[in-house]
């Protein structure tokens, strides 16, 4: 189980680096102070933290999605394959390969979950022919999305709507993916599926993912590397496999003592707020 | 079994506050649930699971009142509910939070969660007007109560945040402390966990538990987190395709072939 | 450091909920009051009464009733015209048949009657939503103004169909009417607004008001949580009713004297309205102020720079206002889509942080 | 009673023409709300700008010759030369395609992922600007407009269909006008459906109408999208100024005619091309056959309130308008 | 100076009509200063204000004008006329509502401040019945006359006159409002299609005017029996319907073309020394004549109030003296270059309204310009005496005003 991550065989090529970036919402809150951190090509590199540590604004800094929400990156760099890609517009980042799956869904309400799968392959000119194969090919990775192709996607319900997301990235055939929180709502053998889905894309074609994820678990499980936010900084950095022996690690991301997993029938009374920084 | 039950760790539960009967739900030719009864008793964790798009949040939007099943009755203590607006369900003591969580984001953590209080809050529109009397007595009132909440789910920080700034694990937060105000009787909980590292799920866990141990509010959780659902909840209900799969114990529901091949999977610990 | 709330600490809950929290706001919004009450009044002249001081109190109240619905409920309207048109309407028949009561008791009759009427308009709310609302309460728009102007009981059979004030007084001071002082009508309305923007902030920040803002984030659960929706609409227009009734009120009979229903309570009216409520703020009581102030005024110094100073001609200045007006209003939400109120809560947000930028 | 009959026929056909003229300006605003989800207010002075802009161009009209002559005491106004019309409705069209290329570039981008009423507000303020541009620009005048359309009542319907009734009924009058608006009003619903549905860009068009946020994640580019949009508005728009401005002279009131827009669009859903063409003949009939019959009785003048009346009683049971999007309620 | 403001209106859904008349009464006080160095010695000052058709904005002008020594009010636009009747009552400003306004102000004894010389809507409305009459043999007995008017106060004036007169003379009247702005008037137009009046008359103002042209052509009503009031009578408003409107009528009450010394003056002082407040192609049409007409009366007046006063600088409270002594006679308005421009009458207390005189032209689509084609005619006094005494002693009684001539 745990030779998913295999370390030695990354080490190669930086894809996108993020180098000490701050990110300021509104002109006056401070999310990001100064975060940074290297993506290599091929890899599955996974980003953790617990909620509101800056997952998503590092994501959405990456691929220049702040700016519709009145965030700014004021310092530091991000750098795609050695290239500064600060200015550009996000969807020719997606024209150059980089695709955000966001964070709770956004599916296109009002499209039926065939139309927007096909929206994905928008920036494809490789034609008809190849997308519709894509398609099928997303239908096998999610057969409930097949049944399900003709209706509006604001009726399906919710894990639904993030396989919809999914695929609808996976349709643009990209070089490397953000996934954001891609687990999240899914049914336990599904939250399996998807890691095992990145995990195939990932080695049979090679696409690198930089992924949020909550499910430390899961991500540590699939990832080869790990990097550890909290609030806004990067408190911890390591090889996946050796984030998860992390005695902290463990105890904070994993939920596990020494004496193994505990029930959350006995965290009762118990209450915990070390941090490496606060 | 109308008189409850005790379970494994002692507690008591009591008869049956809400009854499911032979539910059916169609959106055109979608059936998103299929004739299932089930019921939920006084004081305990009752767990909806199964697969997605199985009908568990459309199980809960019919016990809100959101929507109205084609076929099948809802019992609440005892008598079958006519058709109602979904707030005057809210009135009656029903209080949920959302999956695609449904904060009003414009207002603060306060605002929020005082409007859970709005069932209690009775003084006029004149009296609000002039903010004197009734209404300045009933606002400092329920504003304790509110409070209480804030610190109970320890929000305290982000009192008056608005919450459109929150990141994704407070807001869910803030929605079961803008539920909990209503201290309702029955508290229907959909997806609290999801986006939860191991850590918040366990702060969230502990809140839930000692809502239920503290307030004896009965509480209908749907998660997909297993751990979660195995170790918190007393009997499990397991959806499938808007059918009925199983029902029981979670060492019941656990060991059932059809749960294990809909939803559980092999790998499932 | 030049706004400070550090030291200001609440010890009670009604103290935390009070309109000025900060010591620093309440201050200054005494000595707002100050002057607007015992300065202004001895010191106004004909053309500060009417052509920036009447104009502007009385479209903050129509504002701040405006924003009730649009910026607290969510319930957009584009029928503002017409209800102001009730108000002046209800306020004439009033003033015509009961001319001995006092002038307060018009204007105030006047604005529960606009209430009734919107109220009645408002219904469609429950089904209607977004623009498709909006366009719809043109409809009220365009109906009341038709009737207006087709029913001749409402303009007692005048011949051109025009109403004009008579004089009417409070306490023995003329308020309507060309002679009425300029102090007289400038206190009369200022008064009213002082009291409507009170009202307005203490329902907003009660129990209605957390009702109408969750009916406008999210309706829908809104109505789960425990939201009456037919009661937080319909209260919502019928206070925003009230509030437009007594603006349109003071419209026709303290500050214009005379008017044409087409004319003065059109569909201009409606968007001007709106637009104050935008470019103030929605849902914020500050910013309707703030707005109303913003487009009464932003034309007169238009006029005055372009006309008086530079002495360009007319109508160039007149288009150059338009496209200033436009292109301002765009900038305006491109700088900070909540409008003027909100621009204030940053920059006092900055100086409160000053020097340090975060 | 034949030619009671022959006259509600009469009214009848007549406001389905009209509802044909609405529909025009109602295309504009569709096309925009469908991808965008802004309630473009600006329709209406977009229709009066490219008339006037087209006239200009016709006429060999110096633009912004008024600031010109203040600033410089010169006397120019015109360039001494005649456009042709078909040439001055191209170039006309390119000078919309640049106006869309401005709105995005200075408006609409900066207002990404705003709320709608927000970007509801920016369109006002457009409108508010075109207006003092166009006056600037072409100046205020009443222009007279020809593209070669023909006008006026076709006398050989109205002869072959005299001897309907009886001395009383002189025939059916029908606008030539109208039934050229109406020929090319179905050529452009029919354009513009197939290009929503079936194309790549239709689609992409919707989703950033849905989620602007999303659309940008999956590469689709709102900038190109909006230019695309915002012309073909543009192009719809000056169609509309052209039948509307070859009807009344090209002048400021071109731009109210959005008023009579909105409740077709209200009625045929707004994100609905064929709703509306459809709303626009249920407006266009209504209309005329209350003010013909009820309208004296009322003292008339009921055409401006009655068409939003009818919408709100169609709304009342369809919220989203005949043909609209369901709106989605979900939790 | 003597201050003369221009409250008009170049912009909005008027401006086609607002711009000549803004430039005409522009013009001619600058040929005053130009050619004559101003009235009696003091030169003249014009003040533009952009009202945009708009009351509040009419209002916003007023009062920031007012305190500049102006002399006297000419707003054009009915619905400022009525704002500012009591404010310049109070201010004691005289105000003047050429053919407009409110007719009944005619009655000096109420309206002290307000006059509407030479011709008001009532006279306008018995103008056209008395033409109508005399072009039908005096008898108009079971004929139908259409009024399409402007859903307003303005369009609504003349519904009562023609009421009286329909009554008086045996016609029926059909009336047919058209709600702002008028750019569709299908039904309208079916309606006359269809009821087949034997004339039509109308009261529009903007876009309105060249729809119905439009619409009458398109439904093949003669062009001859089609008669606008003089707000529906000008260039542009027939332009647009091209040939179809040949021989369309239009009330005036002062007569049309360039053939008049005064407009060589103004080319000479004004247009040629670019002082012109347009670019002076306006010079000589309907709507431009009417303005510079109204500067005439106008500078007349205070010439009058000069004489009166024995001062040249004037003040309102003179120029209102002025106004109400008042004459215009043949012989001094050649004297001014305009022989024959308009009526003679003169102004007193109890006849702010002036004679009443109304003249019919008629559009020639071919040479593209308006020729009087009949003469300025009195109008029927009684009808219009016993409406203006009713309706101005209503007002007089709800204000408290004893009707007076001092
Ligand atoms: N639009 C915004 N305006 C202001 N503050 C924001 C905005 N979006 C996020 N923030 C703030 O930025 C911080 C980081 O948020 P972010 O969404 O990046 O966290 P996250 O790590 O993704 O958390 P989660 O796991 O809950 O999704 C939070 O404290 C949040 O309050
Ligand atoms: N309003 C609606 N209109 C049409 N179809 C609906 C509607 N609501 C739910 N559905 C459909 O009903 C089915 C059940 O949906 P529901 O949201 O209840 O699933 P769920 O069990 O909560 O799934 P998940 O775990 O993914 O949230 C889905 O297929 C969904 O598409
Ligand atoms: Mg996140
Ligand atoms: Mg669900």
């Amino acid at each position: 189980m745990l030779d998913a991550a295999k370390t030695s065989d990354v080490q190669t090529e930086t894809l996108l680096e993020v180098n000490n970036i701050e990110v300021i919402y509104n002109h006056v809150i401070l999310v990001l102070k100064g975060v940074s951190l290297n993506v290599p090509k091929g890899g599955i590199t996974a980003l953790l933290g617990g909620n509101g540590a800056g997952k998503t604004t590092t994501l959405k800094a990456i691929s220049n999605l702040l700016r519709s929400e009145r965030g700014e990156v004021t310092k530091g760099s991000v750098k795609y394959r050695g290239q500064d890609v600060h200015e550009e517009d996000p969807a020719a980042l997606v024209r150059q390969g980089v695709i955000q799956v966001m964070e709770g869904r956004h599916c296109f309400e009002h499209l039926t979950v065939e139309e927007n799968l096909l929206t994905g392959a928008y920036t494809r000119a490789d034609g008809k022919a190849n997308i519709a194969a894509d398609l099928e090919m997303v239908y096998n990775y999610f057969p409930r999305l097949k049944e399900r192709r003709k209706s509006q996607a604001g009726y399906t319900s919710g894990g639904e709507q993030q396989m919809v997301a999914m695929g609808r990235a996976l349709m643009s055939r990209p070089e490397t993916v953000l996934l954001d929180e891609p687990s999240m709502g899914l049914a336990p053998q599904l939250v399996e599926q998807i890691f095992e889905i990145v995990k195939s894309i990932n080695e049979q074609e090679g696409v690198t993912f930089l992924l949020a994820e909550q499910n430390t678990n899961m991500a540590l499980k699939y990832a080869h590397y790990g990097y550890i936010l909290e609030s806004g900084r990067i408190v911890m950095d390591g090889p996946a496999a050796e984030l998860r022996e992390n005695p902290d690690v463990k105890e904070f991301y994993l939920g596990m003592s020494d004496e193994g997993r505990k029930s959350f029938r006995d965290v009762r009374s118990y209450r915990r707020r070390k941090r490496w920084l606060s | 079994m109308q008189d409850g039950y005790t379970t494994a760790d002692g507690r008591k539960i009591g008869g049956v506050v809400m009854e499911m009967k032979n539910i059916t739900l169609r959106f055109g030719g979608v059936v998103a649930i299929k004739d299932i009864s089930f019921d939920i008793r006084e004081g305990e964790i009752r767990a909806i699971i199964g697969p997605n798009g199985a009908g568990k949040s459309s199980m809960l939007n019919v016990i809100s009142g959101f929507y109205v099943p084609q076929e099948g009755e809802v019992w609440f203590h005892g008598e079958p509910r006519p058709q109602m607006r979904p707030y005057e369900v809210a009135q009656q003591g029903i209080a949920r939070t959302f999956q695609n969580i449904a904060l009003f984001e414009g207002m603060s953590v306060l605002d929020n969660v005082m409007t859970g209080r709005l069932s209690y809050m009775k003084s006029g529109l004149f009296s609000q007007a002039l903010w004197k009397g009734k209404a300045e007595a009933e606002e400092v009132a329920n504003r304790e109560v509110a409070e209480k909440i804030i610190d109970f789910l320890e929000i305290q920080h982000i009192r008056k945040t608005p919450v459109a700034r929150l990141p994704y694990g407070l807001k869910k937060r803030v929605e079961l402390a803008r539920a909990l105000a209503a201290e309702p009787k029955l508290l229907l909980l959909d997806e609290p966990m999801a986006g939860m590292n191991v850590e918040e799920k366990e702060d969230m866990s502990r809140f839930i538990l000692d809502v239920n141990d503290e307030f004896g509010t009965t509480i209908a959780l749907i998660e997909h987190d297993m751990g979660v659902v195995m170790d918190l909840s007393d009997r499990v209900v397991v959806m499938d395709y808007g059918k009925k799969i199983g029902d029981g114990t979670p060492d019941e529901v656990r060991n059932n072939q059809a749960v294990i091949d809909a939803y559980l999977g092999v790998s499932s610990d | 450091m030049f706004y400070r709330e550090a030291g200001d600490f609440k010890t009670s809950y009604e103290q935390d909920s009070q309109t000025f929290p900060i010591k620093f706001d309440r201050f200054r919004y005494y000595a707002v009051l100050a002057i607007a009450f015992l300065v202004v009044p001895f010191v106004i002249n004909d053309y500060w009464a009417n052509a920036i001081l009447l104009p502007f109190l009385i479209y903050a109240i129509a504002a701040i009733g405006l924003n009730i619905l649009v910026g607290y409920a969510g319930q957009v309207s584009l029928g503002t015209g017409g209800f102001m048109a009730v108000g002046a309407y209800a306020c004439y028949k009033f003033m015509t048949m009961m001319p001995e009561v006092s002038m307060f008791v018009h204007v105030l009759l006047a604005g529960g009657m606009t209430a009734i009427v919107c109220v009645v308009f408002g219904l469609p709310s429950l089904r209607i939503k977004g623009f498709y609302l909006a366009v719809a309460t043109l409809a009220a728009q365009f109906f009341l103004v038709w009737l207006f102007n087709r029913v001749p009981w409402f303009y007692n059979y005048s011949a051109s169909g025009q109403i004009s004030a008579p004089e009417r007084d409070v306490f023995g001071i003329l308020i309507t009417g060309p002679n009425a002082p300029a102090w007289a009508t400038y206190m009369f309305s200022l008064i009213f607004l002082t009291l409507c923007a009170l009202v307005a902030r203490n329902l907003t920040r009660g129990t209605i008001g957390r009702s109408w803002m969750a009916i406008r984030d999210m309706d829908i659960a809104a109505e789960i949580i425990g939201v009456n929706p037919l009661k937080a609409k319909l209260t919502a227009f019928a206070v925003s009713g009230f509030f437009i009734g007594i603006s349109g009120a003071l419209f026709f009979s303290v500050y214009l004297g005379a008017v044409e229903v087409g004319e003065a309570f059109g569909i201009t009216k409606s968007f001007l309205v709106l637009f104050m409520v935008i470019i103030g703020g929605l849902g914020s009581i500050f910013g309707s102020f703030a707005g109303a102030a913003f487009l009464v005024l932003l034309p007169v110094v238009l006029k005055v720079v372009g006309v008086d100073v530079l002495g360009w001609p007319t109508d160039i200045v007149a288009h150059f206002q338009l496209v200033i007006v436009g292109a301002l209003i765009i900038v305006f939400l491109i700088v900070e889509p909540h409008g003027l109120a909100q621009l204030w809560r940053v920059a006092k947000e900055k100086l409160r942080l000053w020097p340090f930028p975060h | 009673m034949p030619d009671q009959f022959l006259f509600a026929t009469e009214v009848f056909i007549n406001g389905l023409m009209a509802g044909v003229l609405y529909a025009l300006v109602a295309l504009g605003f569709v096309l925009i709300y469908k991808a965008s989800g802004i309630f473009n207010y600006a329709q209406g002075v977009m229709a009066l700008f490219a008339a006037m802009t087209l006239v200009g161009i016709m006429n060999g009209q110096v633009p912004f010759s008024h600031i010109i002559n203040a600033v410089f005491g010169t006397e120019i106004h015109h360039f001494g030369w005649h456009v042709p019309a078909f040439l001055a409705i191209i170039l006309t069209v390119g000078v919309m395609v640049g106006f869309a290329w401005l709105v995005q570039r200075l408006v609409m981008r900066h207002l990404v992922g705003q709320e709608p009423i927000i970007l509801f507000m920016a369109t006002i303020g457009l409108a508010y600007f075109l207006e003092g541009v166009s006056d600037l620009m072409w100046g205020s005048e009443i222009k007279k407009l020809d593209v070669g359309l023909p006008q006026g009542g076709s006398f050989w319907i109205e002869d072959m269909t005299a001897g309907l009734g009886s001395d009383n009924f002189y025939g059916f009058f029908i606008d030539n006008l109208d039934m050229v608006a109406t020929v090319v009003a179905a050529l452009l619903v029919v354009g513009l459906v197939l290009f929503s549905q079936y194309t790549k860009q239709g689609r992409a068009m919707r989703a950033v109408a849905d989620d602007h946020q999303a659309a940008l994640s999956v590469g689709i580019s709102l900038n190109f999208i909006w230019v695309l949009v915002w012309s073909v508005a543009g192009f719809v728009a000056l169609v509309a100024g052209i039948m509307w401005g070859t009807k009344s002279g090209v002048q400021f009131s071109l731009s109210l005619i959005a008023l009579k827009a909105l409740p077709v669009l209200m009625l045929g859903g707004f994100t609905s091309i064929p709703g509306a063409i459809v709303g626009g003949l249920i407006i266009g009939v209504g209309e005329k056959m209350f003010e013909f019959w009820i309208g004296p009785l009322v003292g008339g003048a009921t055409e401006n309130w009655f068409a939003y009346v009818l919408a709100l009683l169609f709304l009342v049971f369809r919220p989203q308008g005949l043909f609209g999007e369901k709106i989605i309620e979900r939790v | 100076d003597l201050v003369f403001p221009s409250l008009s209106y170049r912009t909005g859904p008027y401006a086609a009509g607002g711009i000549p008349f803004a430039d005409g009464y522009a013009d001619y006080f600058t040929l005053l200063n130009e050619r004559d160095g101003g009235i009696g010695g003091v030169m003249t000052k014009l003040i533009e204000c952009e009202t945009g058709y708009n009351t509040e904005k009419g209002v916003e002008c007023y009062e920031s004008t007012k305190g500049e020594g102006a002399l006297v009010y000419q707003p054009l636009s009915t619905g400022i006329t009525y704002q500012l009747i009591p404010k310049v009552t109070a201010d004691n400003i005289p105000l003047h509502t050429m053919g407009y306004g409110r007719t009944s102000a005619a009655n000096g004894e109420v309206f002290s401040n307000v006059f509407n010389y030479p011709a008001n809507y009532w006279n306008g409305a018995s103008g056209v019945v008395n033409y109508l009459l005399e072009s039908n043999g005096g008898d108009l007995k079971g004929k139908k006359i259409a009024l399409v008017y402007h859903n307003s106060a303005y369009g609504k004036e003349p519904i009562r006159t023609l009421e009286e007169l329909s009554a008086k003379h045996g016609f029926e009247l059909l009336a047919l409002p058209v709600d702002h702005p008028g750019q569709e008037q299908k039904s309208q137009w079916l309606q006359i299609r269809r009821e087949r009046p034997d004339f039509v008359t109308m009261w529009g103002w903007g876009v309105m005017n060249q729809v119905a042209i439009q619409e009458a052509a398109n439904i093949r009503f003669p062009m001859e029996n089609f008669i606008g009031v003089w707000w529906s009578g000008a260039e542009h408003d027939v332009m647009s319907a091209g040939d179809a409107a040949d021989g369309y009528k239009a009330l005036t009450f002062h007569n049309v073309g360039r053939d008049f010394p005064v407009f060589h003056h103004i080319q000479k002082y004004v247009v040629d020394t670019g002082k012109a407040a347009g670019a002076g192609d306006q010079i000589g049409t309907v709507l431009y004549n009417r303005g510079m007409y109204a500067a005439m009366l106008a500078a007349e007046a205070a010439k009058t109030a000069q004489g009166i006063h024995g001062t040249a600088d004037i003040n309102a409270a003179m120029m209102r003296d002025g106004m109400e002594a008042l004459e215009i006679n043949e012989a001094k308005m050649a004297d001014l270059g305009m022989p024959n421009f308009g009526p003679s009458f003169n102004v007193s207390c109890e006849n702010h309204g002036g004679p009443g005189l109304v003249g019919v032209t008629q559009w020639d689509a071919s040479s593209k310009t308006w020729s009087l084609i009949s003469d300025f005619k009195p109008t029927d006094g009684d009808v219009i005496g016993a409406l203006v005494a009713e309706d101005s002693g209503a007002y007089a009684a709800e204000n408290k005003i004893t009707p007076n001539c001092n």
